[in-house]
Protein backbone atom coordinates (compact mmCIF):
# COMPACT_ATOMS: atom_id res chain seq x y z
CA UNK A 1 0.00 0.00 0.00
CA UNK A 2 1.27 3.64 -0.59
CA UNK A 3 0.29 6.09 1.59
CA UNK A 4 0.67 9.56 0.51
CA UNK A 5 0.78 12.76 2.44
CA UNK A 6 -0.70 16.14 1.79
CA UNK A 7 -0.21 19.91 2.68
CA UNK A 8 -0.12 20.27 6.34
CA UNK A 9 0.35 16.17 6.85
CA UNK A 10 2.94 15.97 4.40
CA UNK A 11 5.27 18.63 6.47
CA UNK A 12 4.32 16.86 10.16
CA UNK A 13 5.05 13.60 8.69
CA UNK A 14 8.13 15.08 6.91
CA UNK A 15 7.61 12.82 3.78
CA UNK A 16 5.71 12.98 0.42
CA UNK A 17 4.69 9.28 0.15
CA UNK A 18 5.50 5.86 1.85
CA UNK A 19 5.07 2.28 1.20
CA UNK A 20 3.22 0.21 4.05
CA UNK A 21 3.62 -3.64 3.89
CA UNK A 22 0.28 -4.88 4.40
CA UNK A 23 -0.83 -8.50 4.87
CA UNK A 24 -4.26 -8.12 5.02
CA UNK A 25 -7.27 -5.28 4.23
CA UNK A 26 -7.56 -3.29 7.00
CA UNK A 27 -10.42 -0.43 7.93
CA UNK A 28 -9.89 2.83 8.29
CA UNK A 29 -9.85 2.46 12.31
CA UNK A 30 -6.56 -0.08 11.59
CA UNK A 31 -5.00 2.21 8.88
CA UNK A 32 -4.69 5.50 11.35
CA UNK A 33 -3.56 3.70 13.93
CA UNK A 34 -0.59 2.19 11.68
CA UNK A 35 0.17 5.39 10.74
CA UNK A 36 0.12 7.29 13.51
CA UNK A 37 2.17 5.16 15.03
CA UNK A 38 4.54 6.16 12.37
CA UNK A 39 3.71 9.56 12.42
CA UNK A 40 2.63 10.90 16.07
CA UNK A 41 2.68 14.48 15.12
CA UNK A 42 -0.32 13.56 12.81
CA UNK A 43 -2.58 12.66 15.80
CA UNK A 44 -4.02 16.95 15.77
CA UNK A 45 -4.98 16.08 12.12
CA UNK A 46 -6.45 12.88 12.12
CA UNK A 47 -10.15 14.69 12.99
CA UNK A 48 -9.96 16.97 9.97
CA UNK A 49 -8.07 14.80 7.75
CA UNK A 50 -10.18 12.50 5.30
CA UNK A 51 -8.71 9.53 3.73
CA UNK A 52 -8.63 9.05 -0.41
CA UNK A 53 -8.33 5.10 -1.67
CA UNK A 54 -7.54 5.08 -5.17
CA UNK A 55 -8.31 9.00 -5.69
CA UNK A 56 -11.80 8.38 -3.89
CA UNK A 57 -13.08 10.33 -0.68
CA UNK A 58 -13.68 7.10 1.38
CA UNK A 59 -16.48 6.48 4.16
CA UNK A 60 -16.77 4.82 7.21
CA UNK A 61 -17.19 1.25 5.52
CA UNK A 62 -14.42 1.48 2.88
CA UNK A 63 -12.15 -1.29 3.14
CA UNK A 64 -8.31 -0.59 2.48
CA UNK A 65 -6.43 -3.26 0.93
CA UNK A 66 -2.88 -4.18 0.50
CA UNK A 67 -2.74 -2.76 -3.36
CA UNK A 68 -4.72 0.51 -2.74
CA UNK A 69 -3.23 4.16 -2.96
CA UNK A 70 -3.90 6.36 0.26
CA UNK A 71 -3.87 9.55 0.45
CA UNK A 72 -4.65 11.65 3.42
CA UNK A 73 -6.73 15.02 2.54
CA UNK A 74 -6.21 17.83 5.72
CA UNK A 75 -8.43 19.95 4.88
CA UNK A 76 -8.66 21.73 1.17
CA UNK A 77 -7.88 25.79 0.37
CA UNK A 78 -7.85 25.98 -3.35
CA UNK A 79 -9.22 29.03 -5.69
CA UNK B 1 -14.74 51.54 -5.86
CA UNK B 2 -13.98 52.51 -9.52
CA UNK B 3 -16.56 52.39 -11.75
CA UNK B 4 -15.78 52.86 -15.82
CA UNK B 5 -18.47 52.56 -18.56
CA UNK B 6 -18.76 52.46 -22.18
CA UNK B 7 -21.85 52.24 -24.50
CA UNK B 8 -20.79 52.15 -28.10
CA UNK B 9 -21.31 50.75 -31.41
CA UNK B 10 -17.86 48.89 -31.72
CA UNK B 11 -17.48 45.13 -30.71
CA UNK B 12 -16.30 44.15 -27.68
CA UNK B 13 -13.21 42.32 -27.29
CA UNK B 14 -14.19 39.13 -25.79
CA UNK B 15 -11.74 37.91 -22.86
CA UNK B 16 -10.67 34.98 -24.80
CA UNK B 17 -12.44 32.41 -26.53
CA UNK B 18 -15.04 30.86 -24.84
CA UNK B 19 -15.16 26.85 -24.04
CA UNK B 20 -18.17 26.09 -26.13
CA UNK B 21 -19.49 28.80 -28.37
CA UNK B 22 -22.29 27.77 -30.67
CA UNK B 23 -25.11 29.49 -31.49
CA UNK B 24 -27.20 28.24 -28.62
CA UNK B 25 -24.74 30.45 -25.83
CA UNK B 26 -25.81 32.98 -24.64
CA UNK B 27 -24.09 33.62 -21.12
CA UNK B 28 -20.42 33.22 -20.38
CA UNK B 29 -19.87 33.58 -16.88
CA UNK B 30 -15.78 33.82 -15.48
CA UNK B 31 -14.40 33.79 -12.28
CA UNK B 32 -10.62 34.80 -12.08
CA UNK B 33 -9.30 33.95 -8.06
CA UNK B 34 -5.87 35.88 -7.77
CA UNK B 35 -3.31 35.71 -5.23
CA UNK B 36 -3.94 38.93 -2.69
CA UNK B 37 -0.92 40.82 -0.78
CA UNK B 38 -1.15 39.85 2.33
CA UNK B 39 -2.28 36.17 4.63
CA UNK B 40 -3.43 36.20 7.67
CA UNK B 41 -2.89 40.08 8.33
CA UNK B 42 0.86 39.64 6.57
CA UNK B 43 2.37 41.54 3.55
CA UNK B 44 3.30 38.54 1.12
CA UNK B 45 4.40 38.03 -2.22
CA UNK B 46 2.68 35.25 -3.29
CA UNK B 47 1.17 31.94 -2.48
CA UNK B 48 2.63 28.37 -3.21
CA UNK B 49 0.13 25.79 -3.91
CA UNK B 50 0.06 22.15 -4.16
CA UNK B 51 -2.62 19.22 -5.27
CA UNK B 52 -3.41 15.94 -5.68
CA UNK B 53 -3.55 16.14 -9.21
CA UNK B 54 -5.21 13.00 -10.61
CA UNK B 55 -7.79 13.00 -7.82
CA UNK B 56 -8.39 17.05 -8.28
CA UNK B 57 -9.37 16.53 -11.71
CA UNK B 58 -11.36 13.70 -10.71
CA UNK B 59 -12.99 15.67 -7.94
CA UNK B 60 -13.65 18.71 -10.53
CA UNK B 61 -15.54 16.97 -12.84
CA UNK B 62 -17.29 15.17 -10.36
CA UNK B 63 -18.50 18.49 -9.01
CA UNK B 64 -19.44 20.13 -12.48
CA UNK B 65 -21.25 16.54 -12.95
CA UNK B 66 -23.03 16.61 -10.36
CA UNK B 67 -23.96 20.30 -10.26
CA UNK B 68 -24.70 20.33 -14.52
CA UNK B 69 -27.74 17.81 -13.07
CA UNK B 70 -30.13 20.48 -11.86
CA UNK B 71 -28.77 23.79 -14.18
CA UNK B 72 -27.53 22.41 -17.42
CA UNK B 73 -24.84 24.67 -18.89
CA UNK B 74 -22.94 24.19 -22.52
CA UNK B 75 -19.82 24.26 -21.20
CA UNK B 76 -17.24 24.83 -18.30
CA UNK B 77 -13.51 25.64 -17.97
CA UNK B 78 -11.50 25.35 -14.70
CA UNK B 79 -7.81 25.93 -14.88
CA UNK B 80 -5.70 25.47 -11.75
CA UNK B 81 -2.13 26.83 -11.11
CA UNK B 82 0.11 24.65 -8.91
CA UNK B 83 3.49 26.29 -6.86
CA UNK B 84 4.16 29.40 -6.73
CA UNK B 85 1.62 32.16 -8.03
CA UNK B 86 2.62 35.60 -7.70
CA UNK B 87 0.61 38.61 -5.87
CA UNK B 88 -1.77 39.76 -8.65
CA UNK B 89 -1.59 36.64 -10.57
CA UNK B 90 -4.41 34.34 -11.22
CA UNK B 91 -4.82 31.22 -8.85
CA UNK B 92 -7.82 29.64 -10.19
CA UNK B 93 -9.76 30.56 -13.74
CA UNK B 94 -13.11 28.80 -14.39
CA UNK B 95 -15.68 29.65 -17.26
CA UNK B 96 -19.23 28.56 -17.58
CA UNK B 97 -21.12 28.83 -20.69
CA UNK B 98 -25.10 28.52 -20.86
CA UNK B 99 -27.82 29.62 -22.78
CA UNK B 100 -28.97 32.25 -20.57
CA UNK B 101 -26.91 33.72 -17.52
CA UNK B 102 -28.90 32.40 -14.50
CA UNK B 103 -27.71 28.74 -14.66
CA UNK B 104 -24.12 30.25 -15.58
CA UNK B 105 -24.20 32.80 -12.54
CA UNK B 106 -25.62 29.13 -10.02
CA UNK B 107 -23.02 26.79 -11.70
CA UNK B 108 -20.15 29.07 -10.87
CA UNK B 109 -21.05 30.37 -7.48
CA UNK B 110 -21.99 26.44 -6.42
CA UNK B 111 -18.63 25.16 -8.43
CA UNK B 112 -16.30 27.78 -6.41
CA UNK B 113 -18.01 26.21 -2.83
CA UNK B 114 -17.63 22.96 -3.68
CA UNK B 115 -13.90 23.37 -4.94
CA UNK B 116 -13.12 25.00 -1.36
CA UNK B 117 -14.81 22.19 0.29
CA UNK B 118 -13.97 18.61 -1.63
CA UNK B 119 -11.05 19.34 -3.94
CA UNK B 120 -7.19 18.30 -2.82
CA UNK B 121 -5.43 21.66 -4.08
CA UNK B 122 -3.85 23.42 -0.90
CA UNK B 123 -2.53 26.81 -0.09
CA UNK B 124 0.57 25.17 1.60
CA UNK B 125 3.37 28.65 1.86
CA UNK B 126 3.21 31.76 1.55
CA UNK B 127 6.53 33.69 -0.06
CA UNK C 1 -21.83 19.82 -21.38
CA UNK C 2 -18.54 19.83 -22.34
CA UNK C 3 -16.10 19.85 -19.59
CA UNK C 4 -12.35 20.93 -19.82
CA UNK C 5 -9.98 20.75 -17.17
CA UNK C 6 -6.02 21.99 -16.82
CA UNK C 7 -4.19 22.21 -13.29
CA UNK C 8 -0.62 22.51 -13.33
CA UNK C 9 2.48 24.67 -12.69
CA UNK C 10 1.27 27.27 -16.34
CA UNK C 11 0.54 30.87 -15.08
CA UNK C 12 -2.87 31.35 -16.18
CA UNK C 13 -3.54 33.88 -19.28
CA UNK C 14 -5.61 36.06 -17.70
CA UNK C 15 -8.92 37.10 -20.28
CA UNK C 16 -7.90 40.61 -19.78
CA UNK C 17 -6.52 43.30 -17.65
CA UNK C 18 -8.93 43.73 -14.53
CA UNK C 19 -10.48 47.15 -13.93
CA UNK C 20 -8.74 47.42 -11.13
CA UNK C 21 -5.97 44.99 -10.12
CA UNK C 22 -4.00 46.28 -6.49
CA UNK C 23 -2.95 43.59 -3.77
CA UNK C 24 -6.04 43.97 -2.38
CA UNK C 25 -7.92 42.33 -5.29
CA UNK C 26 -8.97 38.52 -4.65
CA UNK C 27 -11.92 37.96 -7.05
CA UNK C 28 -12.57 39.42 -10.53
CA UNK C 29 -15.69 38.04 -11.80
CA UNK C 30 -17.15 38.59 -15.65
CA UNK C 31 -20.16 38.33 -17.13
CA UNK C 32 -20.36 38.50 -21.21
CA UNK C 33 -23.98 37.85 -22.64
CA UNK C 34 -24.09 36.87 -26.65
CA UNK C 35 -25.89 36.86 -29.06
CA UNK C 36 -28.00 33.76 -29.19
CA UNK C 37 -29.11 32.72 -32.79
CA UNK C 38 -32.48 32.08 -32.23
CA UNK C 39 -35.19 34.95 -31.00
CA UNK C 40 -38.73 33.15 -30.59
CA UNK C 41 -38.22 30.38 -32.03
CA UNK C 42 -36.84 31.31 -35.10
CA UNK C 43 -33.41 31.66 -36.76
CA UNK C 44 -31.64 34.92 -36.62
CA UNK C 45 -28.46 36.41 -38.18
CA UNK C 46 -27.84 38.79 -34.80
CA UNK C 47 -29.46 41.30 -32.88
CA UNK C 48 -29.69 45.27 -32.94
CA UNK C 49 -29.30 46.96 -29.97
CA UNK C 50 -30.58 50.89 -29.48
CA UNK C 51 -30.14 53.01 -26.16
CA UNK C 52 -30.93 56.23 -24.76
CA UNK C 53 -27.29 56.91 -23.95
CA UNK C 54 -26.41 59.51 -21.52
CA UNK C 55 -29.56 58.12 -19.18
CA UNK C 56 -28.33 54.36 -19.77
CA UNK C 57 -25.02 55.52 -18.53
CA UNK C 58 -26.23 57.14 -15.71
CA UNK C 59 -28.65 54.52 -14.89
CA UNK C 60 -25.74 52.07 -14.56
CA UNK C 61 -23.64 54.08 -12.55
CA UNK C 62 -26.84 54.53 -10.04
CA UNK C 63 -27.24 50.89 -9.71
CA UNK C 64 -23.53 49.79 -9.38
CA UNK C 65 -23.17 52.57 -6.49
CA UNK C 66 -26.38 51.09 -5.15
CA UNK C 67 -25.33 48.07 -5.01
CA UNK C 68 -22.33 48.64 -3.46
CA UNK C 69 -23.73 50.17 -0.64
CA UNK C 70 -24.28 46.43 0.36
CA UNK C 71 -21.45 45.09 -1.00
CA UNK C 72 -18.32 46.65 -1.39
CA UNK C 73 -16.21 45.94 -4.40
CA UNK C 74 -12.94 47.27 -5.60
CA UNK C 75 -14.12 48.19 -9.36
CA UNK C 76 -16.89 47.18 -12.02
CA UNK C 77 -16.94 47.64 -15.78
CA UNK C 78 -19.27 47.34 -18.26
CA UNK C 79 -19.18 47.77 -21.73
CA UNK C 80 -22.69 47.27 -23.96
CA UNK C 81 -22.24 47.38 -27.28
CA UNK C 82 -24.84 48.97 -29.58
CA UNK C 83 -26.12 48.53 -33.35
CA UNK C 84 -25.90 44.92 -35.06
CA UNK C 85 -24.53 42.38 -33.04
CA UNK C 86 -23.98 38.86 -35.13
CA UNK C 87 -25.00 35.83 -33.17
CA UNK C 88 -21.96 34.68 -31.08
CA UNK C 89 -20.68 37.85 -30.18
CA UNK C 90 -20.88 39.77 -27.02
CA UNK C 91 -23.56 42.30 -26.45
CA UNK C 92 -23.20 42.83 -22.95
CA UNK C 93 -19.66 42.54 -20.44
CA UNK C 94 -19.43 43.03 -16.83
CA UNK C 95 -16.26 42.80 -15.05
CA UNK C 96 -16.33 43.58 -11.14
CA UNK C 97 -13.30 43.02 -8.81
CA UNK C 98 -13.46 42.68 -5.00
CA UNK C 99 -11.43 41.17 -2.03
CA UNK C 100 -13.42 38.05 -1.97
CA UNK C 101 -15.65 35.96 -4.52
CA UNK C 102 -18.95 36.47 -2.89
CA UNK C 103 -19.33 40.11 -2.95
CA UNK C 104 -18.24 40.00 -6.98
CA UNK C 105 -20.64 36.99 -7.52
CA UNK C 106 -23.42 39.51 -5.70
CA UNK C 107 -22.63 42.66 -7.23
CA UNK C 108 -22.45 40.36 -10.61
CA UNK C 109 -26.09 39.03 -10.93
CA UNK C 110 -27.81 41.79 -8.70
CA UNK C 111 -26.46 44.24 -11.37
CA UNK C 112 -27.84 42.24 -14.91
CA UNK C 113 -31.18 42.00 -13.15
CA UNK C 114 -31.43 45.46 -12.71
CA UNK C 115 -29.98 46.41 -15.67
CA UNK C 116 -32.95 43.87 -17.77
CA UNK C 117 -35.26 46.56 -15.41
CA UNK C 118 -33.84 49.70 -15.62
CA UNK C 119 -31.50 50.36 -18.45
CA UNK C 120 -32.62 52.25 -21.00
CA UNK C 121 -31.24 50.01 -23.90
CA UNK C 122 -33.42 47.68 -26.34
CA UNK C 123 -33.10 44.80 -28.31
CA UNK C 124 -35.28 46.66 -31.25
CA UNK C 125 -34.50 43.81 -33.99
CA UNK C 126 -33.23 41.02 -35.74
CA UNK C 127 -31.19 40.34 -38.45
CA UNK D 1 -40.07 70.62 -24.59
CA UNK D 2 -38.22 68.25 -26.80
CA UNK D 3 -40.00 64.50 -26.49
CA UNK D 4 -37.87 61.37 -27.49
CA UNK D 5 -38.66 57.94 -28.50
CA UNK D 6 -36.92 54.77 -28.55
CA UNK D 7 -37.51 51.40 -29.49
CA UNK D 8 -41.30 50.20 -30.00
CA UNK D 9 -42.73 54.15 -29.32
CA UNK D 10 -40.06 55.29 -31.91
CA UNK D 11 -41.46 52.76 -34.34
CA UNK D 12 -45.28 53.42 -33.93
CA UNK D 13 -44.75 57.19 -33.36
CA UNK D 14 -42.78 56.96 -36.91
CA UNK D 15 -40.20 59.40 -35.76
CA UNK D 16 -37.13 59.70 -32.15
CA UNK D 17 -37.60 63.00 -31.74
CA UNK D 18 -40.02 66.01 -31.67
CA UNK D 19 -40.57 69.43 -29.66
CA UNK D 20 -43.90 70.18 -27.85
CA UNK D 21 -44.61 73.94 -27.19
CA UNK D 22 -45.68 74.00 -23.74
CA UNK D 23 -46.87 77.19 -22.00
CA UNK D 24 -46.52 75.64 -18.71
CA UNK D 25 -45.58 73.30 -16.43
CA UNK D 26 -47.82 69.70 -17.27
CA UNK D 27 -48.52 66.78 -15.16
CA UNK D 28 -47.60 63.58 -16.50
CA UNK D 29 -51.38 62.58 -17.26
CA UNK D 30 -51.70 65.84 -19.53
CA UNK D 31 -48.24 65.21 -21.45
CA UNK D 32 -49.21 61.93 -21.91
CA UNK D 33 -52.51 63.15 -23.58
CA UNK D 34 -50.59 65.54 -25.47
CA UNK D 35 -48.22 62.79 -26.72
CA UNK D 36 -50.91 59.99 -27.13
CA UNK D 37 -53.43 63.07 -29.35
CA UNK D 38 -50.47 63.19 -31.78
CA UNK D 39 -49.56 59.40 -31.75
CA UNK D 40 -52.69 57.81 -30.71
CA UNK D 41 -50.65 54.03 -32.11
CA UNK D 42 -48.84 54.35 -28.73
CA UNK D 43 -52.30 54.08 -26.63
CA UNK D 44 -51.10 50.53 -25.90
CA UNK D 45 -47.75 50.57 -24.68
CA UNK D 46 -48.75 53.52 -22.28
CA UNK D 47 -49.50 51.14 -19.18
CA UNK D 48 -45.82 49.87 -19.87
CA UNK D 49 -44.25 52.42 -21.03
CA UNK D 50 -41.47 54.74 -18.33
CA UNK D 51 -41.30 58.60 -18.97
CA UNK D 52 -38.01 60.15 -17.57
CA UNK D 53 -37.74 63.81 -17.47
CA UNK D 54 -33.87 65.03 -18.27
CA UNK D 55 -32.70 61.66 -18.29
CA UNK D 56 -34.07 60.30 -15.23
CA UNK D 57 -37.20 58.14 -14.38
CA UNK D 58 -40.25 60.16 -12.96
CA UNK D 59 -42.63 59.83 -10.53
CA UNK D 60 -46.10 60.23 -10.02
CA UNK D 61 -45.66 63.77 -8.35
CA UNK D 62 -42.96 64.55 -11.29
CA UNK D 63 -43.90 68.10 -12.93
CA UNK D 64 -42.99 69.05 -16.56
CA UNK D 65 -41.43 71.61 -17.78
CA UNK D 66 -41.36 73.45 -21.10
CA UNK D 67 -37.40 73.52 -21.04
CA UNK D 68 -37.45 69.89 -20.14
CA UNK D 69 -35.98 66.45 -22.09
CA UNK D 70 -38.49 63.88 -21.81
CA UNK D 71 -38.09 60.51 -22.95
CA UNK D 72 -40.49 57.47 -23.10
CA UNK D 73 -39.31 54.63 -21.75
CA UNK D 74 -41.17 51.34 -23.55
CA UNK D 75 -39.91 47.99 -21.33
CA UNK D 76 -35.66 47.36 -21.90
CA UNK D 77 -34.28 45.03 -23.39
CA UNK D 78 -30.38 45.26 -22.61
CA UNK D 79 -27.79 42.54 -22.23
Amino acid sequence: MTVLYFAQTRRLAGLASETLALSSPVNAEALWNEILARHPALAPLRSVTRLARNGEFTTVDTVFAPGDEIALIPPVSGG
Amino acid sequence: MQLQIHIGPEPIVRPQPAPVIDAGVGALAEFTGLARGEENGASIGGLIYEAYQPMAEREIARIVTKLCGARPVLGVRVVHRLGRVPVGEAAIYVAVVAKHRAEAFALLAGFMDLLKQDVPIWKTDTF
